[in-house]
């Protein structure tokens, strides 16, 4: 019992990790139809900068919030400046997100070097709990309520507001919203801010649990990939369900098939798209 | 009496519960001029995927000169002598206008497998096509890229691609949409020399070109067949007022 | 276009050309410097261990003022990137472009094996600073290698022994990086262990790069008397961050790298009680390593730690070798002689020989990790002195038996 | 000679003339790896420039092929040359069966697919440690050859390398202007249409995986007897990303854009580490550059710039340039 009860918590942390990373990435393919391979690379920007502000001294709650903010905002210059010349172009989009990856990567290992460094949760969600028979430490509990109260934010702000009902026009139809006086540019870079500081949230939230290390991103972007996948790219719902069903694959897999540890992800992904190509929830893609 | 060129019997198409097309039921004769009448909606391009194959029915059969359809992939379709335009352009914009003819008479032809001698060389498929090219008068446009074309050109080029197949049933989805009135004049000329035993079945909006053309309508609404028959028959029917203007 | 590269490649190839002649142009009348090539990584997953080696050996050439044997040293240093086949093309490099004397790398055990059979075919000297794999200095000896450093296991034997003997532990869970290192040195370690009487009962192997080490932490049982952890890199650190998080319910003996000075520095109280064997700790009490150590940690700030102390190892085995033969490198048959016959007296890892096979025999330590002078520091708590790679086993029969894998020895009580 | 394949000719014998030029075998083996890339990425074209399907799991095709014949070859005791025609017969078997399920998708999900499978195969190297041997992959994989071809030798198997190079491109040339090479830049752009036209575009698709499969495999067999060793690296999806940036920067869809991105990445690499050390801050730069100067790639970039140049002179210039495909 203790076993089924702290891994479905493992897989609930984890499912919670990644629809942080994923959702961010869902969100931006849903609108504007790139594939940002960056977005790994934002995911550690954002562990090392949290991690930089700890170190200046400030807490883990304020570093949280810089880091999303600092990420956003070099997501959005990176919009105006560069994507938005490539639109509708998924070659380019991809030589130059890769290759942004590639800049950002190793200038994360100029500036911070490669020694791997611990992020260290705040004192307050330091420890562990008892649940039943069963150990489970506090800081994976608050990442477990930590994303789904951002899945609830994001729910609430796509499907309650103003922004969200932009946002929801313009994925199904960026001519049809444009025409009833949705600025598409201005939404553009705003939903890539948004999408790239839940990248950068997402670092800082993951660095206790995963650390910061030089090869993050490339550990944490084909993850991201697989949610986007498996939920349908472009569905908030999808990068949801994606998300905690990869979280659950994941750890079961490995505990129950630890012989497959390495093709556990890709197993139910090829059997998904071989039904769905376009994936849980996603729609057809022109 | 004959066998109907096409046999539609009781098709039905829902997307998620939804009908798009509802227990259509159709026949066409041989060489007959058929068209399809109804508002935005009413299920007119639907059907057309139906009788291609990118559509699967979930109900109901289609039949091409007595050989059942449902089932068929698109291309095995045209292999029974069906063909199509599409009301959204559907060209190889890379391709020069000849090419993309080409690309649709190799379709059928064992030819389309090769993969050492020039396409470019096969220069009797190229006469082929600037003949059909000829009938759709961009025989002097032949070597232009798709994408350096008016749209006029393009519309006629999306006709002889549908030529090319040398079809018996020819479905035609819009034919004029976005013409200008003299390029209208080139593409009615060209329907009405289409060789008489082609079945022809045409979705058109403009009335007067239509109602020129066609020998028998069927207007549908919501996906249903209100009405069939002669030209005369469903101007006077009273349906045709009210789906047209009643709805 | 076409064109274009043509005129490219023909402009960077005859530049190329004529560099090298240039480079092949005796600069001093008589005596051209050494070159030796030096293998570390800079890039990717690797890059911290890279550094570490880069400062060990920096320091050590410093310390012998840029010459070796009479002669100036002149290093080349290329960036591997950790991926077998750059290190391949970089060894090429180094032994065709630059034609070095001899070569100090690389630091993975897949990027040792990936030039293995080059270094075998163009004959040049290459002393490994780090990599560790059993087999380079066991079934599949290779005459141009040695071993600066020990194999995977060669330290795990003395801890298999140690807890058993001295722990007084029976039964021991492991959990290992699934990569050869990780189940060699775990293969070694449950060897020891078990012919010392204890049962190793569970073995974990989380993927090299996986994301959470939570669902396997759930998976430790709990009626183990300890925990064996092989980890490399940065997984140590993760592992027992992660590990803390749960309660650490059972106490952690552990393989080197694991508790590496090298992440040591990064590590908080999770690290504290963690007992380890090595052939390397800042601390130790060998000849000639409290020099050492102070020294690294006056110019680099930090204790040397694996990576550091093994290419400064590995740069004092050339300068023994060179000096052995008056610095007449070129003669790279004698090199290799003189290299397979160095004796240090002290140093890091203090006196040290080489076996027959081109690996060390040298001095293990047992360690426990607590915090001294405001900082983490292994301790050692037990010295065994000359420790082959064949710990107390017999050569023959242990290089008749299968290499260490995931699956040998076989584990029999697994599940108990 | 036709002016098409004159370029194609003065490039690839520039290249064979590197080991007299050369004074040290490095250059050598280095234009051994570009022609070498240039295979793969040759390849890879096919799916990503002609027929539209862009794969993140390219490098599965050379991965088996190497780690068939390097198994081949050393554990199955088979001579080079009968391993390297098993091991390229069991990569396009394997390549069948992945086609089944590869070729159900399109766009994203062909492009996630195609990691997928790549991973699985990855991860079974990785894990199958009594087979492949681990992370610590296969060494000591022999060359073919003897007194008639010393293969040995890096200028003789620089040229075999060539040779193949050579055989890709006349082969990919022919191809993409055939009938089968139009149809499937026609699946490319209206599989609809193509489909309404007679034609079958799954089968012509398989076709083109197929295509990508076999010089995959053949770049995968020299990748194996260049290096003489495996390992699961070679398959990981940075290796796959690479032959895709190769094609991207060189130009999809043209004929030379492989060739020469597959020299822009193996050069950078190579060359440009041994005067920088952050060189893969300078790949990530480089990529970026082109894209803004060159979205479409490199060759078709240079192609557009050419005609932009002409237009300044009174008369045209006898075409030394010919007019580059720009239809990617």
């Amino acid at each position: 019992m203790a076993f089924w009860i702290s891994q479905s918590l493992n897989a609930l942390a984890l499912g919670g990790l990644l629809f942080m990373l994923a959702s961010g990435f869902s969100l931006i393919f849903g609108l504007m139809r790139v594939a940002n391979l960056a977005h790994g690379a934002l995911f550690m920007l954002g562990a090392y900068l949290g991690l930089a502000v700890v170190k200046a001294g400030f807490g883990f709650w304020v570093a949280a919030a810089s880091a999303a903010v600092a990420v956003g905002l070099f997501g959005g210059v990176l919009e105006r400046t560069l994507l938005r010349r490539l639109a509708g172009r998924t070659l380019p989009q991809v030589l130059l997100t890769l290759g942004l990856a590639f800049i950002i990567a190793d200038a994360c290992l100029m500036l911070w070097g490669g020694d791997p460094m611990r992020l260290p949760p705040p004192p307050e969600l330091s420890g562990a709990v008892r649940i039943g028979d069963a150990v489970f430490p506090r800081y994976r509990l608050f990442v477990i309520g930590a994303s789904a109260a951002v899945a609830l934010g994001l729910w609430l702000l796509v499907e309650r507001t103003r922004a969200g009902a932009m946002i929801r026009a313009a994925v199904d139809d960026v001519g049809m919203a444009r025409a009833i006086g949705v600025s598409a540019s201005t939404l553009f870079t705003a939903v890539f801010c948004l999408g790239t500081a839940l990248a950068g949230l997402g670092g800082v939230i993951g660095g206790p649990i995963l650390s910061v290390y030089p090869t993050l991103d490339q550990d944490m972007l084909p993850l991201a990939l697989l949610v986007v996948i498996l939920g349908g790219a472009g569905s908030l719902i999808g990068a949801f369900v994606g998300a905690y069903a990869i979280g659950f694959i994941y750890t079961f897999g490995q505990v129950l098939v630890p012989d497959l540890a390495y093709v556990i992800l890709f197993l139910p992904m090829i059997a998904v798209l071989s039904v769905a190509p376009q994936g849980l929830f996603g729609r057809r893609l022109g | 009496m004959a066998e109907p060129a096409l046999h539609i019997a009781g098709l039905s198409k829902q997307f998620g519960g939804l009908p798009a097309v509802s227990d259509v039921s159709l026949a066409i004769m041989p060489g007959e001029r058929h068209l399809l009448l109804g508002p935005n909606g009413a299920g007119k391009t639907t059907l057309f995927n139906l009788i291609c194959g990118d559509l699967a029915p979930t109900l109901g059969s289609i039949r091409l000169f007595g050989a059942e359809l449902v089932g068929l992939p698109p291309r095995k379709r045209t292999a029974f002598g069906l063909a199509r335009t599409y009301q959204i352009l559907t060209l190889f914009p890379h391709e020069t206008i000849c090419r993309n003819v080409m690309l649709a008479l190799n379709g059928l032809k064992a030819g389309k497998w090769g993969t050492w001698r020039a396409f470019e060389a096969n220069r009797a498929l190229r006469a082929e096509a600037m003949a059909i090219l000829d009938r759709v008068r961009l025989a002097d446009l032949a070597d232009r890229p798709v994408s350096q074309t008016a749209y006029g050109d393009r519309r006629r080029l999306e006709i002889a691609m549908a030529l090319a197949l040398s079809p018996r049933v020819l479905l035609l989805d819009e034919p004029l949409a976005g013409l200008s009135r003299d390029e209208r004049v080139t593409v009615q000329d060209l329907l009405a020399n289409l060789p008489p035993d082609v079945t022809v079945v045409l979705i058109e909006h403009d009335m007067d070109v239509a109602l020129a053309f066609a020998e028998r309508i069927t207007l549908l609404h919501h996906g249903r067949v209100v009405a069939t028959g002669s030209r005369a028959e469903i101007a006077a029917d009273p349906r045709t007022r009210e789906v047209y203007l009643g709805a | 276009m076409p064109r274009m590269t043509t005129r490219a490649a023909a402009c960077s190839w005859l530049a190329a050309t004529a560099l090298s002649a240039l480079a092949a142009w005796p600069v001093a009348a008589q005596q051209p410097p050494i070159k030796v090539g030096f293998m570390t990584v800079r890039s990717g997953a690797l890059a911290a261990g890279g550094k570490q080696m880069e400062q060990g050996m920096e320091y050590c050439l410093a310390e012998r003022g840029g010459m070796m044997g009479g002669r100036k040293v002149e290093l080349i240093t290329v960036d591997t990137a950790g991926q077998p086949a750059t290190t391949k093309t970089r060894a090429q490099e180094l032994v065709e472009r630059e034609r070095v004397n001899a070569i100090i790398g690389p630091l993975a055990a897949f990027e040792a094996l990936a030039i293995d059979d080059y270094i075998r075919q163009v004959g040049v000297p290459v002393i490994s600073p780090s990599a560790a794999a059993e087999d380079l200095t066991q079934r599949k000896v290779n005459p141009w290698f040695v071993r600066a450093v020990g194999t995977s296991a060669q330290a795990n034997h003395a801890l298999g022994e140690y807890a058993a003997k001295d722990l007084k532990l029976k039964r021991v869970a492991t959990i290992g990086d699934d990569f050869a290192f990780g189940h060699e040195a775990t293969a070694g370690f449950q060897r020891a262990f078990e012919d010392n009487g204890g049962q190793v009962v569970q073995k974990l192997w989380p993927p090299l790069n996986v994301a959470d080490y939570g669902s396997y932490i759930s998976q430790i049982r709990t009626d183990v008397d300890a925990v064996y952890a092989a980890f490399a890199g940065g997984n140590g650190l993760r592992f027992l961050q992660q590990y803390a998080e749960y309660g650490a319910p059972v106490k952690v003996i552990a393989q080197m790298t694991t508790v590496d000075e090298g992440i040591l520095k990064s590590m908080g109280k999770e690290a504290v009680g963690v007992i380890s064997s090595g052939w390397y700790t800042a601390t130790q009490d060998v000849p000639g390593n409290k020099e050492f150590a102070a020294g690294i940690r006056a110019k680099y700030g930090a204790d040397p730690g694996y990576y550091t102390a093994g290419a400064y190892e590995a740069c004092a085995f050339l300068d023994a070798a060179v000096k052995a033969i008056d610095g007449k490198v070129e003669d790279k048959q004698a090199l290799m002689k003189a290299l397979r016959a160095v004796k240090l007296e002290k140093g890091p890892f203090g006196e040290v020989t080489l076996d027959e096979y081109g690996n060390p025999i040298m001095t293990v330590t047992i360690r426990k990790t607590e915090e001294k002078d405001g900082r983490l520091q292994n301790v050692v708590i037990k010295t065994y002195p000359k420790v082959t790679q064949f710990w107390t086993y017999d050569p023959k029969a242990f290089l008749a038996d299968p290499v260490y894998s995931r699956d040998y020895p076989p584990a029999k009580n697994l599940g108990k | 000679m036709s002016p098409r394949i004159l370029p194609f000719i003065m490039v690839l014998a520039a290249m064979a003339m590197v080991p007299l030029v050369s004074t040290s075998p490095f250059y050598v083996n280095l234009t051994s790896q570009v022609a070498i890339a240039a295979i793969g990425a040759l390849g890879l074209n096919v799916l990503v420039g002609h027929a539209g399907l862009n794969s993140l799991g390219f490098a599965v095709f050379p991965g088996l092929t190497a780690y068939l014949v390097a198994w081949l070859s050393t554990v199955g005791g088979f001579d080079p040359v009968p391993a390297a025609l098993l091991a390229i017969g069991g990569t396009l078997a394997a390549s069948m069966l992945f086609a089944l399920v590869a070729l159900r998708t399109t766009g994203l999900g062909f492009v996630m697919i195609t990691m997928a499978l790549c991973q699985i195969v990855w991860g079974a190297a990785y894990r199958w440690t009594s087979v492949t041997g681990g992370d610590n992959g296969l060494s000591g994989v022999p060359r073919p050859g003897g007194a008639v071809l010393p293969l040995e030798r890096p200028e003789w198997f620089l040229w075999l390398c060539l040779c193949v190079l050579a055989l890709a491109l006349l082969q990919l040339g022919r191809f993409f202007d055939s009938p089968l090479g139009v149809a499937l830049r026609g699946t490319r752009d209206q599989p609809r249409r193509m489909s309404a036209v007679g034609y079958d575009v799954w089968r012509i698709r398989f076709v083109a995986w197929m295509l990508a499969a076999g010089w995959g495999a053949a770049a995968g067999l020299l990748y194996a007897w260049y290096h003489q060793f495996v390992s699961p690296h070679m398959m990981a999806v940075t290796a796959s990303a690479e032959v895709l940036l190769m094609v991207v920067a060189g130009g999809a869809g043209t004929l030379a854009g492989p060739l020469i991105g597959a020299a822009l990445v193996v050069l950078l690499k190579n060359l440009a580490s041994i005067w920088i050390d952050r060189w893969m801050m300078l790949l990530g730069v480089t990529f970026v550059v082109i894209v803004l100067l060159m979205p479409d790639g490199i060759v078709p970039g240079l192609g557009r710039l050419t005609a932009w140049l002409r237009r300044f002179r009174p008369a045209p210039a006898p075409a030394l340039v010919p007019r580059e495909r720009t239809d990617g």
